[in-house]
């Protein structure tokens, strides 16, 4: 019976982290999809790397960082060669592995951000450093028993822990390395740079839609018993319509905004509803979780166009926007939505409160070590490849190879 | 011998083929090509808009004999036109020699088949 | 015990809603390779939406319509907002996740039939329609506890339910939309129109294949206890079994009618053996679902001759063949295949005729509401983009984006 | 209770047979990619045959031969149609679906090696002989009872049963079909002839990656229960450490060796990590999955550039290194690293044996049997498409329609 | 009228294309193409070096009246410089004939608009 | 200056490439075409038969002292040829004048390297 519990857990711990892991190609080809093709084989490099190197490195330190011993509410009590049998709930080593892939979505969203013109080289380095410290840290803080936790701050699969943090390394990354030439004109107004292929984007985006339904289900950590067969079912429920919410939001917005329905921005809606759903999708509402998808779809297309207009940071993939603000606005969101806690709900606005707060820490912490990694990186290797090799497309000139042939 | 070239409008081009072949021009070559002129295409890619004047044409590059030079330009006139701005254009100049590569030919009867 | 028994069933549910979920890219691929790449940005756009809308929309009402309490045999009572936490086998959001996905796929069924020529305004409108009401009431006569149910009408996973549906819509809606420009020759001859990207079209083709594991194995509804841990492997091997039958026989019939083995129309073949398998993969043997595969393979390539050439009615990727007539005929062996009460097992003509009379009943239905539908649309806002549009693409029109760049 | 096992158990096998079967896409994609586009169509068409052909030739006598009763300790007693219902752990059919996907991946391996210069007619003869001949009967010397696992070979997931066997049978095919037109100069030189869609290939080593999680994990055959929850834990760590490993040492071998970090080489070192790894991903540590997926990927590098300058084989995906040569190294490595009986572990030199006895005496057998095949095959239809039709491509000769329009 | 054919490096399309819509050339042609010339690109495919001579070109096609040619030959080779080798062509010929399709206008007022 | 455009087999390609590169014809561009000629290919889509008699081709353009005109066109000729129909056509014609962008130079010093 006991045994019989842990193997229901570990199964649906397992299969979700495979599932997680499978948004590494949905990764890939979204940001493939929205760049040109002759930084292809770059991105791929990268994305194939950000995760090889982020498995590595999660083992050997990553993961106790994270949830090693609690070291003053700050860190965790660091350990090397994780591997340990023991059973915790599930066996520790099925831990290690979701928590590898969660890991990795965060480092693999800076990679979008500052395509097209950084340095290989340096996108290694950074990719160490975000899955072994940055990270490790924040997440330490939430999920590994660490002070925003104590706090009661909720953020049940990641929007903020996960996707945020991502997200606001990467708009200091690209914010550093300044924007592709051509993408914004004499006037600094900005310019079209089209993507190549929006039929891969389109997979990417399926696919980490696929994908979430291992990443927020799997963050119950279990699935034997009752309560957490509602648990997931209702997680699978509140992550889909958000989803739909989100996509379909920002269809109309876009169609309202611009005249069209663009494909592009309505795929970067679904993601926008998915992430933000992920910090409450255990308990807001389905009702709760369609409207947190559409504010997250309107969220995005001003959000696309605020930082390529306002702050003039060049995302080519709407990293930021999808990440991290739809991250931190799904995060505030649970408490307003909250079922149980919620500002809507009667809850009053003490779990608003923490839900700012942590919002906030985090985005101070990424984008604080964001800024130092990224400076010093510019200090000694550089971190933007030069004009002739931006000119003529990273593939040949970084890698000798070119995608298509 | 003279070369014709006609830019047209990609959506013309099964048209203007089978004219070709119904008026006894059977060989010429084509690629993709884009141009810019009047006809311009609106578009927004992810909310930023731009007027793209480059337009999606077939670059054809067709070599006859005088003799068939006006009725060559007569068809494509006539089968490649919408009345709407963005029809394309056609240039005529000189070729001063023609060789086919199979056989050796030279001159006007690389250009057709005799039988 | 019951705890197990229950958390067991939600997660072979969940996965399998996961894997039907996923067969969206699938259909999303097959038709933007089999179209051409001018309007592959309208094609995505249009997978995107019916899955977001339909999720909604079964949420908001539909599920309801399909399960609510029976009234009359007809129709399900409706009721708003679905939201339950109750128990019934498996808590009621994995049965509405799972049964969501299915509508999705009905739904999704019909963009590829019309694709190419289609005002995208008015596909919208029609997908809502197919999703909230074509599909959630048929599909009540058959699994919600309607007259065809009564009758002892077999359709284990959909090939009726499902498939069929939204193949006769857009048949319908094929005809009533008319011929892609330049797809038939002045003396009515048809003209080949190639798809643009086989390598995606059969990527989507694996993908279909992969997730109809969830579909088929997943309606079983449970798989705790030997007898239902027996039928899912059971319905793996049939599944399986068609497709490949399927696929083979689409082959070498093409070999020998049109001389070459032709990629496209043996990635149909597979999919003719997935859809014919549907409705009986639990009731007939590996060797029956062998000779099912086999027998929608053939049909499969005289079906896509006939529709285009006898019909004429332009169907760019084979959906009318592929879910319409192989569903149909998948139904109906049902009656003879059937290893409990099939003619060929000494069962007589008791279910072969029930069967019948589900499948023409069902396509009665959806051709019906299908007319209704189209008519109604292209009297007011016009089911068919202008001539310009369609010469040009779609995408640039529609959307104001192409897919490559 | 013990109803429940069951259960767990088949839901599983039957999730990892689906993953399982996901990587034939992986594997149509990887080579797709990395060969010319005018031989797409027909790579395509070969990874879909050979999975259909492989599906029914292994239910209608391969799975006997590799897994009935035991004669001689050379074959299994065969027997036809296999329809069993019967409970053996799991259900008998489980057990099919599971076996049969593992069959066909043996299967998919050669068509890589052989691509762009093999008929089509042969190619098909081809692959029913190893699904139903080559790979069962050395599948049943390890796996099935026979004399190899008598003697207490290691070989968990397949190294050497599923991936060697395909890679040993593609290296003679590849060499006997003989090298593509201008694969070497007049002085014997490779020259390079970049595969179309390296954004094609990484999806499918991505898949690939994903599909994994079910090859090894899903060999365990068992999830319920303490022991079995810890196994499939702990082969999911060492499986994905390997795989990162093996890209990341190929990476910068190739970075070291060619001056420049190239992708598709890349791509192949995480294959070969988790080739390598498929044999011992239950008895070594992650750090002794580290060092394999180290080793793996230097083998790999070398590898690919012996066969193509020294054997002169030309084998344009990389099969033979990324399959046969990790294949054998991971193999033998369970003798150095196995935590039970490796010499590493003061296991002493007879583990080390039997595994060099084990991948000798199945290469040899491969090997062999490819030979005498592709002879067969040679003096009967013919094994090589004629030089025009290799020049204008596969696609429009063998299948009549190509890929891309 | 005269046509120009100038082989352009394709990272310097963008900023040839806007100085001669600045000097008033708003019509012309293009597509891709591959040079073979001085400059090369190495790259290693699976570990074989192999040395392209084949680099990434615009080919542009402009059919001028006689007095905007020096003007459109100067903006091109302005331009499209970079000063490294690689650079490109421009190739000068006589056109005999230019008609343009919507409306048959033929010669020089073909390759203007009238206003 | 002459400029001599051959269409050619995509197939044929590399071996015309090295045989003009073996000649010292080391400059020229190229781009993909399709020919519409007599050499068909048959299709099937679909169970549609269609008769595709555009086959993929390569358009060489390359412009060449008169001194080495007749050389080139005896390279491309001899490797070009396979004697099948399809094999392709050499076209000849005048260039006025030749322009090497990077150093402004004119004329038949633009087409070859001092040294
Ligand atoms: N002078 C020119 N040289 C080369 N191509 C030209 C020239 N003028 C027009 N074209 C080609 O013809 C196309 C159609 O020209 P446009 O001015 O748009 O319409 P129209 O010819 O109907 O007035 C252009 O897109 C371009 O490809
Ligand atoms: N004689 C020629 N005929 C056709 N194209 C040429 C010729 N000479 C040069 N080109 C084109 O110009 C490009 C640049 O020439 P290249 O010799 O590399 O540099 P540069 O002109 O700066 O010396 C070549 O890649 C080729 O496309
Ligand atoms: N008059 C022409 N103008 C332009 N291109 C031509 C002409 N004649 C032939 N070609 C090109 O040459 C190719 C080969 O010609 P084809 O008649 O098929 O064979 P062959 O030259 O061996 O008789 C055609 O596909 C076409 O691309």
């Amino acid at each position: 019976m006991e045994g019989l519990t842990i193997s229901i857990d570990t199964i649906w711990i397992l299969v979700a982290a495979a599932l997680v892991m499978f948004m590494q190609p949905g990764f890939a080809l979204v940001e493939s999809g929205f760049t040109r093709s002759k930084n292809t084989a770059n991105i791929l490099m990268k994305n194939l790397m950000d995760f090889s190197i982020g498995s590595m490195g999660f083992w050997l330190i990553g993961y106790t960082i994270m949830y090693g011993e609690d070291v003053g509410g700050f860190i965790g009590k660091m350990s090397l060669f994780f591997n340990s049998d023991a059973i915790n709930g599930v066996p520790d080593k099925a831990s290690l592995m979701f928590q590898t892939v969660f890991a990795a979505t965060a480092a693999t969203i800076v990679s979008g951000a500052v395509a097209e013109r950084t340095k290989f080289s340096a996108y290694l380095i950074f990719s160490v450093a975000i899955t072994v410290i940055i990270y490790p840290i924040s997440g330490h803080w939430v999920w590994g028993g660490g002070w925003l936790s104590e706090l009661g701050f909720h953020d049940f699969a990641g929007s903020t822990v996960v996707h945020s943090v991502g997200a606001w390394v990467g708009l200091i990354g690209a914010a550093m390395v300044g924007p592709r030439l051509g993408k914004y004109g004499k006037a600094g107004e900005p310019k079209a740079i089209p993507g190549s292929n929006l039929a891969l984007g389109a997979l990417g985006v399926f696919i980490l839609w696929f994908g979430w339904f291992g990443f927020n289900p799997g963050s119950q950590l279990a699935a034997a018993g009752e309560e957490n067969a509602v648990a997931i079912s209702h997680i699978f429920i509140t992550t889909n319509l958000a989803a739909a919410a989100g996509a379909v939001t920002a269809m109309f917005v876009t169609w309202m905004k611009y005249k069209r329905p663009g494909l592009s921005i309505t795929l970067n809606g679904a993601l926008a509803g998915l992430v933000a759903i992920t910090a409450g999708c255990d308990i807001v509402s389905p009702g709760g979780a369609v409207l947190i998808g559409i504010i997250a779809g309107v969220i995005l297309v001003f959000g696309v166009a605020f930082i390529d207009r306002v702050l003039k940071v060049d995302d080519p993939v709407g990293a930021v926007s999808v990440h991290g603000l739809s991250g931190a606005a799904g995060t505030l969101l649970v408490g307003l939505f909250s079922t149980t806690e919620g500002l809507f709900y009667g809850g009053g606005t003490t779990l608003l409160g923490i839900q700012a707060i942590g919002v906030l820490a985090v985005a101070a912490w990424a984008m604080g070590l964001g800024f130092i990694l990224f400076f010093i990186l510019k200090k000694t290797i550089g971190i933007r490849v030069s004009r002739r090799v931006e000119e003529e497309g990273l593939d040949v000139y970084e890698h000798g190879e070119s995608a298509f042939n | 011998m003279k070369k014709i070239e006609a830019i047209i409008r990609k959506t013309k081009f099964e048209e203007v083929k089978d004219a070709l072949h119904d008026n006894g021009i059977e060989f010429f070559s084509f690629w993709d090509a884009r141009g810019v002129g009047m006809a311009r295409q609106s578009r927004v890619y992810r909310g930023v808009a731009y007027d793209t004047s480059t337009i999606e044409r077939i670059y054809l590059s067709i070599v006859v004999r005088d003799i068939n030079l006006q009725k060559t330009i007569d068809t494509i006139t006539a089968s490649a036109r919408t009345g709407e701005v963005g029809d394309g254009k056609i240039f005529i100049s000189n070729i001063h020699e023609s060789i086919r590569i199979r056989t050796g030919e030279a001159g006007d009867e690389s250009l057709y088949i005799k039988d």
